[in-house]
């Protein structure tokens, strides 16, 4: 067979080949493969489309039956945003010289080098901390590395949470520091390792004691270490102004799709010390000078401590992660300055304070932790019908409603968190009242 | 180019993009909401982010793409282990549709059936490729498959009551992952290393194993291209100590429905559906890994897993001895259909035939690079090899003092990429060559001829090769200061404070 | 106001930028424009959308109104095709490097003029002639083109059309030949300018006589023009192997998508005599050697023809046409190669065949010119309802129907012309042979 | 790179792409459907096109993209008066969609009343822009919508039984496409020249019109950037002989929301979508055009029209006084939609800064470049330039003997673009700056730094000017090559036989 993709399947190729390299034919190089092992048979798998239009017809043939967040009003949150791309992001990450490139020296892919020194840089003046690694795989392990980092640093094992968090990052954070660390307690004591806080929390809320949480860390002898949307940081405080040790979380809502969960990385930011800069697992590109004055370098800052160059003397583990994540949040964010990130801010809080006012208003609704600051996220209970219901029930009318809370926090009964992005319009607001309310009635 | 740095091309009051106004109704309605916040929460003054037109932020992001070399650019074999195979783009066009790129993975499973059909889908087809029973695809790449691995066999052992197994063995050749993940884990680490004839030593691995014993971590091939004959054996060794198998499939692609993990005995693997099933590496990741388990091990799959009840496909989150979440969701999404679609595309006769290219062209090219003075392949001697082989220019750098890494960089001088590999350098001056099934004939010879005129500028002009790359957009590093904390510089604002404000 | 796209409006810039050219405000550049003419209100345009999501929003918004040959099963042709288009056509001509580019010099913009030359060298293996011009606009133009051309070589002004020509294209020629040539008449006489022969005809017809056309074009001293949708010259001969002197066309079809019309444009080739050559009005890119021997240069052939060189006494009249389409059709040959084309051509051919058998049963439906070859489209006569009660009934169920000829062939009666791609399954044609049965029922 | 041809790279049985296989039951009943062709209409040697895989077209063709230097990529405002202003990304994605780009032209209203709307909103956004009553989107570019302007004023004529009208006036700093469409459409050409001050000479106008004016066609400002304030007495002069006045409004950019065709008396004018509205050039195309003419000309518009009945856009076929089609179907959707979606993100305010920032950004590169020595601005000395200006090297090349040219190839080696500009050169050694509103400050004081840059050079290193370019993929072409009938080369075929084999 003749493949586009496989260019040596050309008969007369091939021929040649097994010629250059005195080989009768391909079975001998496989003679080390006991015949105990080898399939002698051809794998079951479905026939084949060759025809690139064939593949295409069959792959959008089955995508098409989602329905995506472009194509019904959505509410979703809850770890993965569907906040606006901007056009620049896109194009620049579908790049085939970044898209392709893997994993080449600081020469030939000094554009790489860069634009993730660059990333780093950026998120840098955003969380106004002075060391900020490539990016891991998502949040969730951003957060898991930070805990574990605290672990190391102060030798202890112990983490506490001071807010509500996610139940998935929960579930992940129980594998990850399992044998390692233990999860839950007081905000205090001698084994105290951590203190996790989720600045928004989980629920949506920009907690006041936040600050408090660090400062309880601190008075213990632990590591605060804070997890945090970013893109809410034009107008909230850097959680490094109130004195946060390690701050982490998911750079996705960053100029970046959700991609059905494919659109997460993680970062971790640290303040430029030694005792933290010696723990992180991940690598952190620094600036350099090279042989000729004047130009910029680029490398690996202290490669001596991953398990790359350690092996299991490493700190954790390193493989790859999420680079291209990182290089497209270093567009965004040079897009949009300071002063876009101010007015997405401001922007989000005003949508999410009307949308609460607007179900707050919604017999059969009761809007949680009404009056405290939200970000972009709050959470609601239903009364009168389960939240699958309403759910459902949004569904058939064409909107994705807020994440069901039912089953993973049952102490707030029928509840679902909402969601709210600068794509939302004040008529897109007033609809899901609207909507709820007949659903409701 | 040399690109200047962006913090540089700032200008007061530019924009690059705009968010979407508030409408008039909110903003009356509402009013400032931030001032809701506390003051400690109110960001006082604005991120220093630079300010520039959007021309100006892409013409920067596309300078720096062109100072980049993809895969699509060179012919790009010396990437270590980790060569990139093609990556069509008709799956890059496919991914990119909204019906994807924004779909919410918290939707309700009614309104992703498409998606989660894929997963389905893509499940029962690595489920046959490894002989696996069941497949996860969430890890979100290589190393995080092992981890998920390791994670699984501890939470397997920990199922019987054997919790007191604390012993992971591995080989030198396996990616240090492997090590690594285990250590993480909490187990102690044993390291095989390989006989006299390249292949891990059966005997230390008899003297290894015990009731400690959890599990082996092992590749095979392993990266010096060398297929180990007695694998099974190394299966069976540990079985009879109550431990685990786990098969590192990171070098899958020679052996594509020529030989399976099952087939060899192993409870658990995982692939690398960069490596072998075509999606692209994206300057390091989002990649996307898949674990396969025995019906053993398939309680302890991370959560959820996708099922289907002959109408409709869901998520099936209700897993009690699940190692929960090795990351969120269900993994990373547009790489699975890539990969889904890269393998529609070949099916069973395309796999085999990628399987066979790759191998023929890893022989081939070792055939033309040992006919070059200076060039070994350390292990094996004249055995043929499976789909990579780890080379030594150990003879060349003892005749002209030039390392392997200076190559490398002179390499690049050529416009082509070559990586020196894994430490620990077990073989002297390295390079793992790996031609996967993606590259023609021609292209391998050129790759050879330029190894040719680099080996042959290290006898004629050695300084010319120590001090590559001559042709980049930069000059070697001045490395020290990577090293060191005092002038290290990881942000524009460690840089500005320690470098810029020092000087 | 600052603007993205105006990185020139902030304030400060603004400010200095004045006076640094010693200017008070932005009117003093206006001096020069009388205030009767000046417009001293705003333009009358709608509210702008700045922020780019909500621009986003509301394009995305009209362009869902349409429904595209993706959303429904199309059967429309008549010089516009919906072939498929391979991904790496769409990869290649969104690069900004080729995109956004424009009249750079063959050194800082080598590659484009390599990759143009090198798509006249493609076509030129296509067609099998030796001079091929840079993409005229769209294939009228280049129809146009080619008799004007025939008209200054023969010093003639008749051209005679052999066979059925799309109406749309009479109009074009009606309008560009316009007092210096006329359309019509028999096949000879001393006063022939050109035969022009489109291979297939509009109806999509390969005419087994078209190489008499040809002969009697010599026999008169007239230009043998032939029209060609270079689609299927993988299954059929090119026109210079029946002695065509120029043959011309659209190379949409050739990895371009309809765009609404936007993906047309229009190749023109010859042999290579300078009776010809001399006569394009069109950029000829030449390749030619440099100052450094081995390297290959790009160039302007002949450029002392053009009106770019001599205004009114060039050919005609030369802009920027469609270049980008030219290198998207080069993309297309070298993806295809000989034996794709083959492969194309011997399945259009092999299912335009199976529709006509399959209508040809459907009672109320005729077949026209059933007995002679056909590439990929034919014309049918329905009988008992009008062709626009079927093309209604067709959109009905979901199906863009064939281009309705009632108006522009009145001769045919009721009549439509049906276009198969290879994108069709045999269900799709088994399919519209289904709904037709209902349909005329 | 420098990168090899296509045809040099071909391995026979490499695919690059399949077709869909075809059904089997389809050939089954149809067999083999080629078989009907008679001998001579059946091709009997493939096509000799080249045989690669994909990768390596897709590495072709990235590697060309490379050698390109496009507007994303650089300070793009030396493309003499043919700068292209950013083109926004956002657009781009718009027009990818499968709603537009899968979108046939042919469809039925009832299924493109989407894209309908926009040509339709588009043409009222025109109108105002131009005064006009209506406006054409149908021709492909620039010179298309001159010969459509053309055309409807032949047709006007002939509409009044005045077809005894046969001469057109234009001048010599108009397009040459003005000078060229009149003459491809029978008229006999006056050009006037420009007076003392650089405008056009209304005093040789006056002696040119005649009843045998059909129209004058000119443009305002010219390319020198000089605004001529008798527009509307030269208006006036070919209307008092009963002729049209057509407005090339290729430059208007600098004077949107300033003033507008209609006020200064014009029957017809036409925009460039690409050079004004942001769409991007495409290498050279496909651009768009818009032409806007006064209810007089109205009926003479291009077929079809958009139509609006209220409820429903729809195509108007039926328009008897038509000139009929200039162009398939309705004009360059993708570019009518970017432009459409360019004004929508801009609004009345943003192309009114538009326009004053292209001015303020065209005076302050004019008095930096008149601070290099050897540069001049010829005519009207001291006055402010609109939207560009036409500069002359004449001081420096008497000076150096360097000329434009040389300055321009050597401008390549810093990586921007410099364009000569148009026979004839009417001024010595011209180059023609336009910035454009989209370049800043720092990327017009980085263009004036390389062109000091260089004339400092043509001072102290002639010979470096004079045989540039030095840094780009090639070097100076061997011209006379490319004029001689023996060797120029046009396709790969005629480079075999002409060259390859001759030698």
């Amino acid at each position: 067979m003749e493949h586009p993709y496989i260019p040596n399947s050309a008969p007369r190729v091939k021929a040649e080949m097994l010629a250059a390299v005195g080989a009768a034919d391909i079975e001998e190089f496989y003679a080390d493969i006991p015949e105990s092992l080898r399939l002698r048979r051809p794998l079951d798998l479905p026939a084949p489309m060759r025809g690139e239009a064939d593949l295409v017809r069959h792959v959008e043939g089955l995508l098409d039956r989602n329905t995506s967040t472009r194509d019904a009003l959505s509410f979703l949150g809850g770890g993965s945003y569907a906040h606006h791309v901007p056009a620049v992001c896109d194009e620049v990450n579908s790049r085939s010289e970044f898209l392709t490139a893997y994993a080449g020296e600081p020469y030939e892919d000094h554009g790489r080098f860069q634009a993730l020194w660059e990333y780093q840089g950026l998120m840098g003046e955003l969380l106004e901390m002075d060391v900020v690694n490539v990016p891991t795989y998502d949040g969730f392990q951003a957060v898991a590395t930070a805990l574990r980092m605290a672990g190391r640093v102060t030798g202890r094992t112990r983490v506490a949470l001071a807010t509500p968090i996610d139940p998935a990052l929960r579930s992940k954070l129980d594998d990850y520091l399992r044998g390692a660390m233990t999860i839950g307690g007081p905000l205090e004591g001698d084994d105290l390792a951590a203190v996790y806080t989720a600045y928004p929390t989980y629920l949506g809320v920009v907690d006041p004691k936040t600050p408090e949480y660090v400062a309880a860390a601190h008075a213990a002898g632990a590591v605060a270490v804070v997890g945090c949307d970013p893109i809410g940081l034009g107008v909230l405080a850097p959680p490094s102004s109130f004195g946060a040790d390690i701050v982490c979380g998911d750079i996705q809502p960053l100029g970046i799709h959700p991609h059905f969960g494919g659109g997460h990385a993680g970062y971790i930011a640290t303040r430029d010390e030694q005792r933290f800069v010696q723990e992180f697992p991940s690598r952190l590109f620094g600036i350099v000078p090279t042989a000729v004055e004047g130009e910029y370098g680029f490398g690996d800052v202290y490669y001596d401590r991953t398990s790359f160059a350690l092996r299991e003397e490493g700190k954790e583990w390193v493989g790859t992660a999420a680079a291209l994540w990182g290089i497209t949040a270093g567009v965004y964010l040079s897009l949009m300055g300071p002063a876009g990130m101010a007015e997405l801010g401001e922007g989000l809080m005003a949508r999410c304070r009307y949308l609460m006012d607007a179900l707050a208003s919604v017999p059969g609704i009761e809007v949680l932790d009404a009056g405290v600051p939200h970000l972009k996220e709050f959470a609601v209970r239903y009364t009168g019908k389960t939240a699958a219901e309403v759910d459902d029930a949004l569904r058939d009318r064409g909107i994705h409603g807020g994440v069901v809370l039912s089953k993973t926090f049952p102490e707030l009964g029928e509840s679902a968190l909402y969601c709210v992005t600068e794509l939302h319009t004040q008529a897109d607001l007033d609809r899901l009242a609207a909507e709820l309310k007949e659903i409701l009635a | 180019w040399d690109e200047s740095l962006i913090f540089e091309q700032s200008t007061p009051g530019q924009r690059g993009v705009l968010p979407p106004a508030l409408d008039a109704g909110i903003a009356e309605s509402v009013g400032d909401a931030t001032a809701s916040l506390p003051p400690a929460l109110r960001r006082q003054k604005p991120p220093a982010l630079p300010e520039l037109g959007q021309q100006a932020v892409l013409r920067h992001y596309l300078r720096l793409s062109q100072e980049n070399l993809g895969a699509d650019l060179n012919i790009d074999v010396g990437q270590g282990t980790c060569t990139m195979k093609y990556s069509p783009k008709v799956n890059d066009q496919l991914i990119r549709s909204h019906k994807l790129a924004r779909l919410h993975p918290g939707q309700h499973d009614d309104t992703t059936q498409g998606v989660l059909e894929i997963l389905w889908r893509m499940e029962k087809m690595l489920a046959e490729i490894s002989g696996m029973d069941r497949v996860t695809l969430q890890p979100g790449a290589g190393s995080a498959a092992i981890w998920t691995n390791v994670a699984m066999i501890r939470a397997y052992h920990a199922s019987r009551g054997e919790s007191h197994r604390d012993q992971v063995i591995t080989t030198i050749f396996s990616h240090p992952s492997n090590a690594a993940c285990a250590k993480t884990a909490g187990y102690e680490v044993i390291t095989l290393y390989p006989d006299a004839d390249g292949y891990p030593d059966l005997e230390a691995l008899k003297a290894a194993v015990s009731d400690r014993t959890a599990a082996l971590l092992i590749t095979n091939p392993e990266d010096t291209g060398i297929f180990n004959p007695r694998i099974k054996e190394f299966v069976d060794v540990v079985h009879s100590v109550g431990g685990l198998a786990c098969y590192d499939q990171a070098n899958a692609n020679g052996i594509l429905g020529i030989t399976r993990a099952r087939d060899a005995g192993f409870d658990l693997c995982h692939f690398n559906l960069h490596k072998t099933f075509s999606t692209p590496h994206a300057c390091g990741g989002p990649a996307a890994g898949a674990c396969g388990v025995t019906g053993a091990l398939a309680p302890f799959l991370p959560s959820p897993t996708v099922e289907f009840d002959g109408e409709r496909y869901f998520l099936d989150h209700d897993r009690p001895e699940s190692i929960g979440k090795v990351r969120p969701y269900t993994g990373v999404a547009p790489n699975i259909v890539r990969a889904y679609s890269w393998i529609m595309s070949l099916g069973a006769e395309g796999l085999r035939e990628v399987a066979e290219i790759a191998v023929l062209n890893n022989n081939y090219l070792l055939t033309e690079m040992l006919k070059i003075p200076g060039v070994s392949a350390p292990y094996a001697k004249g055995k043929r090899r499976i789909e990579q082989v780890r080379y030594s220019w150990e003879e060349l750098a003892g005749e002209t003092g030039v390392h392997s890494e200076d190559i490398g960089l002179r390499a690049a001088d050529y416009g082509v990429h070559y990586w020196t590999s894994h430490h620990p350098y077990l073989v002297p001056e390295p390079a793992t060559l790996e031609p996967t099934e993606s590259y023609s004939k021609a292209d391998l010879d050129e790759y050879v001829a330029i190894m040719r005129a680099v080996a042959e500028e290290a006898r004629t002009d050695p300084e010319t090769v120590r001090t590559a790359p001559h042709r980049s957009s930069v000059h070697r590093n001045r490395e020290a200061a990577l090293d060191d904390p005092n002038v290290w510089a990881v942000t524009w604002r460690a840089y500005r404070r320690k470098v810029l404000d020092a000087s």
